[in-house]
């Protein structure tokens, strides 16, 4: 009974990871595409997108849930790009520039998160959600109406020609896939940037050693029991923000590195989908809002990227129509992080109904 | 954070002293990055200059890069990142006519290097490049170029030439 | 719990096609890709390679035609974008790509292919990004005139007697060069053909209000603007979804409407006037006269317009019947004369009039950009063609900046 | 008098600065030539588009489930009941009416599922329903696509199969609500009488279900769930209601919203339309687990009054585009500021 139990269990704590498994199975053989053609696109996507998801883990373990605002350090980390382009700081000196100019920002724009996130306890992810909606508004307001007629933009090939205002697209030229290039490994076939790599390895390190010291062990303490954190002493709030402000700035150099792989950079639109994709990646990984690892991460970027390689394609060949292709890889989008959070919600629940019956059981 | 027993004060300084030298570390990374990675355009040039015609033709090569090959009138461009720079100028004998080290003004975007001026040896051979025609506000992304000969910068700046 | 299942009967279905799909080995030569926006956000561009397919085969059924979709939110989604167009290059028989519209993103995109697979050729449609930018990626890239129909649509609205012209736009579009130096070409128009010019702003769709915010506002506001300016006013709007509600409300309150930013018969009218176009699919003339008659019923005899032949059908199909002449060797990529030719075919009887692009800083004429553009077609009984194409736009025009 | 500054501080001030800022613009409009009546004339029939909407917020709220992100389930059976209907080709009263009791059993059908999942995952009801929303919304993107319409204005008209993005309902229902007994008075202003009516006629049914045994058990179950079990209230099937009638309040907004807009909208359409709902009440001063009728009202009228009036008055006095960030500023401030004051844990 316990082993037909604990498989049982097994499928569905991983219910996520295997019917996207499945699915991304199902879909590569009629997408039409080479194995090469996949893996090296995994390689490209895993150096990509790993950093931007790694951004997550911190808040996930401090009991924050899901951090639908790091969109805020997509925004500041575009902000240094497109403060790296004015004064046209090139190669990986230009990305250095823009994440050291992006820092204090989104410091003190993951202080502003996690304070707001503070007092919407329970209710952090909708929260976080909205927030970045807000914070886009502003950032709009910064970008569009501020820069040019009050920060003083020199060049003129990002400025609109009325005078104030950064175009729309802006082309990274000067810093285009300077990492990615600045350490490129050729293995048969495939290409892997090994520079790109090393810092996502960094940052896993990081995390890692973080986890060991004293406010990595505090925010484990605070994920798991605010009441019983505060009680032990550990200043739950500021711990709180300090997770908040961490991810930020992982996410806003998560950004850089997105945009310098783009090579192209949507001044008002690029992070509009940033926390959509993070968040799906590491739910299809096999993360819930309250647990998360590392491999978690890396199965996810690697399966939510390879699907939407291949649905697109694979919808326009088997339903003979390419929009609907499209369609289907968005319905899978919204659908699996949809799914994961019923699933975990209701596992937890369950548990927690467990856990009430065991000790009304114990009480009678 | 109430509560929190009262703060030695020699660990006090000792956070201070750390903070502020982080802030330092910052501010000299940020210096770093902004004169490293800096990025110029430079117009190598080989038009009639004040004191020295132009140069039949001749190979030009900065930082030891592949040379450019040009002929009187020519103009060309070559992007470069940080400010210290050497320039070679061969005939197409492979005679060195020149080899200089030279300075880039921090603030200059694009510059113009005179090649005549440079292996007649007058100065200053590099200055600050100044469209022709100031009056009209700079406006399409590629301003900078629109007045280099066509052939120089019809396109967009591409990344540093690296071999062809 | 309902997630769940439909998950399921997806994948059931999935597995199922998987199952009993052969296969078919590729009996074409070569493989053309092509890249357009779905229905909502471009109808006609879709409808190009759908009339593609039709006569050249699908891919996936042995045919020529490999057609993908870019997403309706394609500012947001650059990453998507960009990395469906280079998918197409890991086809070995892909021999073209053409992309319509060439929406930004698609300068990298064609870097990319660039990069991996040199012998490619690389064609947009209609770029969104500016001049230079695309030139330095696309083997050629193709733009309804933004020069000349500056000057057209104005020499046109007074040839309708309008008075006032409403230029309805927002930043976005504003900030393309093409669409920006357009604008300051029609009001330079007006001033000297002595036409009152307007600019309105207008909700961008691909902002958080979203088409329907977008669409709402054009209903509200027009009646107030043909108020304000007067039943003698003609109305353009840059996007295609404004077009539909514009149109509506212009049918219903009087103005006067030349043609659209991209013209179509099928460009806002089937939806602003409810008609059914299903037996004449394909066929632009009948399209037309439908179009025509339901416009005349409703009173805008004489006072809308619109080309003959739908211009985003004809980017997609056109371009690609000349990628396919390229790569036979039937045509050479540099011809203006091999490009109408594809054109024609898909527009029989239509005059076109175009050039290559300058650029107005250096003077360069580029030989990977050109402008076209077609006679305006006025709606009414009868229906009468204004010679556009044959206007001598004068040379001051040519040099106007965006402001 | 420290009840009344507890209101204010507790519920006021977004309003009051809202509602002060709302009649600057209106004084400010005639200077910069914006027409004061038909600018009121569209507050008034935006208001009456969008009420619906808002108040479909309330039964989830009172039921303890938050916010109705989810507010597209309703809209897609909304819209599912409006292309029936224009498929069947009723027209006028007959089209609305019909389109509504065709969208009915959807909504009740899609509210009862979308219940039966929120209860399940008690305390993270608001972020699940938005991804349910946005998944739903991009499944009938498929679905319309494929979906066998004939009828030929709905259809495109060049392929002859799949849904038009969007689709005029002019000669169906189009204006029906607004046009019923409206009020024109001078050129610009025309009251919407019918559109009015019907949201008064909903709210007040809302108002009284609130008051009948189901509707005081949903706000038990939404302020103290466990009282409420012991008092013998099945609090899921409370919920479930609760979810079901916001589902169907969701399916006539869209209704009310088509006829005075006269387009059915299509695809990723609805993907934006439950945030401005959402907005609209908490601009009205509910909070996520409390909400009346008061609230609907006042909400939908500053929002709406907010949407209308920033676009045309800034950009007329300012010469910019900068309201679009202004309104972005504005209502999402107004959520954060909702979502963050302190109310107990809804569980």
């Amino acid at each position: 009974m316990s082993g037909k139990k604990s498989l049982g269990r097994f499928f569905t704590e991983n219910a996520v990871v295997i019917i996207f498994l499945l699915i991304t199975i199902a879909a590569i053989p009629p997408s039409g595409f080479s194995i090469q053609y996949i893996v090296q696109e995994m390689i490209t996507r895993l150096g990509r997108n790993s950093f931007l998801v790694l951004a997550l883990l911190l808040p996930i373990y401090a009991g924050m849930g899901l951090n639908f605002g790091m969109t805020l350090g997509a925004m500041s980390g575009q902000i240094g790009l497109i403060l790296a382009i004015n004064f046209n700081v090139t190669g990986v000196e230009g990305l250095v520039f823009a994440a050291l100019v992006g820092t204090p920002i989104s410091v003190l724009m993951g202080y502003v998160c996690g304070a707001v996130l503070n007092k919407a306890k329970g209710r952090e992810m909708v929260t976080g959600y909205i927030l970045a909606f807000f914070i886009n508004g502003i950032y709009q307001f910064l970008v569009l109406y501020m820069m040019g007629s009050v920060i003083p933009i020199r060049s003129p090939a990002i400025l609109l020609s009325r005078g104030y205002g950064i175009r729309n697209t802006l082309n990274l030229e000067g810093v285009r896939q300077s990492l990615d290039n600045a350490l490129l490994l050729r293995l048969g076939p495939f290409t892997v940037p090994i520079a790109t790599a090393l810092v996502i390895v960094a940052l896993c390190v990081f995390v890692v050693w973080f986890k060991k010291t004293k406010l990595g062990q505090d925010m484990r303490a605070v994920g798991h029991d605010m009441a019983v954190a505060e009680a032990a002493g550990v200043p739950v709030d500021r711990t709180r923000i300090i997770a908040i402000i961490i991810s930020t700035v992982l996410a806003c150099y998560g950004q850089i590195i997105f945009l310098q792989n783009m090579g192209n950079m949507a001044t008002y639109n690029a992070h509009d989908q940033t926390s959509f994709f993070a968040v799906a990646a590491i739910l299809v990984g096999g993360a819930s809002v309250k647990k998360a690892t590392i491999p978690n991460v890396f199965i996810g970027v690697i399966l939510l990227h390879v699907l939407f390689v291949v649905t697109p394609r694979a919808g326009q060949n088997l339903f003979g129509s390419a929009m609907i292709g499209e369609y289907f890889r968005q319905f899978i989008g919204y659908g699996v992080i949809a799914l994961s959070l019923v699933l975990y919600a209701w596992r937890a629940r369950k548990d927690a109904a467990r856990a009430r019956e065991g000790l009304r059981g114990a009480a009678a | 954070m109430n509560g929190t027993k009262t703060i030695d004060p020699k660990v006090r300084a000792r956070r201070l002293g750390i903070r502020l030298a982080l802030l330092v570390v910052y501010a000299v990374a940020l210096v770093l990055c902004f004169y490293g990675g800096k990025g110029h355009a430079i117009l190598v040039d080989n038009k009639d200059a004040e004191g020295a015609p132009a140069l039949e033709g001749i190979m030009v090569s900065v930082d030891g890069r592949e040379a450019l090959e040009l002929y009187a009138g020519d103009r060309d461009r070559v992007n470069v990142k940080s400010q210290r720079h050497k320039v070679r100028v061969e005939d197409f004998n492979g005679t060195i006519l020149a080899e200089r080290s030279f300075t880039v003004d921090v603030d200059h975007d694009m510059v113009l290097l005179s090649v005549p001026k440079l292996v007649a040896g007058l100065e200053p051979f590099i200055e600050k490049f100044k469209p022709l025609d100031q009056a009209l506000p700079p406006e399409e992304p590629s301003t900078g170029e629109a007045f280099t000969s066509p052939e120089a910068g019809a396109e967009t700046p591409s990344a540093p030439p690296a071999a062809p | 719990m309902k997630k769940i299942l439909r998950v399921a009967a997806i994948l059931a279905i999935l597995a199922l096609v998987a199952g009993g799909n052969v296969f078919a080995q590729a009996k074409a030569k070569f493989h053309i890709g092509v890249v357009t926006g779905t229905v909502s956000q471009s109808e006609d561009d879709l409808r190009g390679a759908e009339a593609l397919i039709k006569a050249y085969g699908d891919v996936k059924s042995g045919g020529m035609i490999q057609h993908i979709t870019y997403p309706d939110d394609f500012m947001s989604q650059q990453e998507t974008y960009i990395s469906s167009v280079v998918s197409l290059a890991d086809d070995p028989l892909m021999k073209a790509i053409v992309v319509n519209q060439a929406i930004p993103g698609t300068t990298e995109a064609f870097k990319r292919v660039k990069a991996k697979r040199p012998d490619i050729l690389l064609l947009a449609g209609e770029p969104h990004e500016d001049p230079l930018v695309i030139q330095s990626a696309a083997d050629l890239a193709m733009s309804a005139d933004f020069v000349s129909r500056g000057y057209t649509i104005i020499w046109a609205a007074k040839q309708l007697g309008a008075k006032t012209f409403v230029h309805i736009s927002f930043p976005r579009h504003m900030s393309y060069e093409s669409l920006g130096r357009r604008r300051a070409i029609m009001e330079e128009a007006c001033k000297d053909l002595g036409i009152k010019f307007v600019f309105e702003t207008a909700p961008d769709p691909t902002s958080d209000v979203g088409m329907a915010g977008a669409q709402q506002f054009i209903m509200e506001k027009t009646p107030q603007w043909i108020q304000k300016y007067g039943k003698d006013t003609a109305f353009f709007c840059t996007n295609d979804g404004h077009t539909e509600p514009l149109l509506r409300q212009l049918l219903a309150y009087g103005g006067i409407f030349v043609e659209a930013d991209l013209p179509s018969p099928l460009m806002g009218y089937p939806g602003a006037l409810g008609i059914d176009l299903s037996k004449e699919a394909g066929n632009f003339p009948a399209i037309l006269k439908k179009v025509e008659e339901a416009v005349v019923a409703k009173g805008g005899a004489g006072r809308f317009g619109t080309w003959a032949f739908s211009y985003g059908y004809t980017v997609t199909a056109g371009l690609g019947e000349f990628a396919k002449m390229v790569i036979e060797g039937k045509a050479k990529k540099d011809s203006l004369k091999d490009l109408y030719t594809a054109l024609g075919k898909y527009t029989p009887g239509a005059k076109w009039n175009g050039a290559y692009y300058t650029d107005m800083n250096t003077g360069v004429r580029a030989k990977n950009q050109v402008l076209v553009y077609m006679d305006t077609y006025i709606m009414g009984k009868p229906g009468r063609f204004l010679p556009t194409t044959q206007q001598k736009v004068p040379e001051k025009y040519f040099t106007i900046k965006k402001q | 008098m420290r009840n009344l500054k507890q209101f204010i501080t507790d519920f006021g001030w977004p309003r009051i600065i809202i509602f002060i800022f709302l009649v600057a613009l209106f004084l400010a409009a005639p200077l910069v030539n914006v027409r004061l009546d038909s600018s009121l004339s569209d507050v008034i029939n935006r208001f009456g588009q969008n009420a619906v909407f808002v108040l479909a917020m309330v039964p989830m709220i009172q039921s303890g489930c938050g916010l109705n992100f989810g507010l597209s389930i309703g809209i897609i059976a909304g819209l599912l009941g409006a292309t029936i209907s224009v498929q069947l080709g009723l027209t006028g009263f007959l089209g609305f009416f019909g389109a509504l009791v065709i969208a009915t059993p959807f909504a009740v059908l899609f509210g009862w599922l979308y219940g039966k999942l929120l209860n399940k995952v008690k305390g993270e009801e608001m972020t699940i329903a938005m991804y349910v929303g946005f998944a739903g919304v991009m499944f009938m993107c498929i679905m319309w696509l494929v979906l066998p319409y004939t009828a030929p204005t709905m259809i495109w008209g060049y392929a002859g199969k799949g849904l038009r993005t969007t689709i005029t309902v002019e000669g169906f229902y189009r204006r029906v609500l607004n046009d019923f007994l409206a009020v024109r008075i001078g050129e610009n202003f025309v009251f919407p009488t019918g559109e009015i009516l019907f949201v008064a006629a909903a709210a007040f049914l809302l108002w009284v279900f609130m008051r009948t045994k189901t509707g005081t058990a949903i706000t038990a179950v939404g302020s103290n769930p466990d009282y409420a079990r012991a008092s013998g209230i099945s609090v899921d099937r409370m919920r479930t209601i609760s979810v079901i009638i916001s589902t169907i309040l969701g399916a006539a907004g869209i209704l009310v919203y088509q006829q005075s807009f006269g387009f059915i909208q299509l695809y990723t359409a609805p993907l934006s339309m439950p945030f401005a709902a959402v907005a609209a009440i908490l601009i009205g001063g509910a909070s996520v687990n409390k909400a009346s009728m008061v609230n609907v009202i006042v909400g939908a009228f500053l929002f709406q009054g907010l949407l209308t009036m920033t676009p045309s008055v800034i950009n007329s006095a300012l010469q910019t585009d900068m309201s679009e960030v202004v309104r972005i500023i504005v209502s999402n401030g107004i959520i954060i500021y909702a979502l963050t004051r302190k109310t107990k844990v809804a569980k």
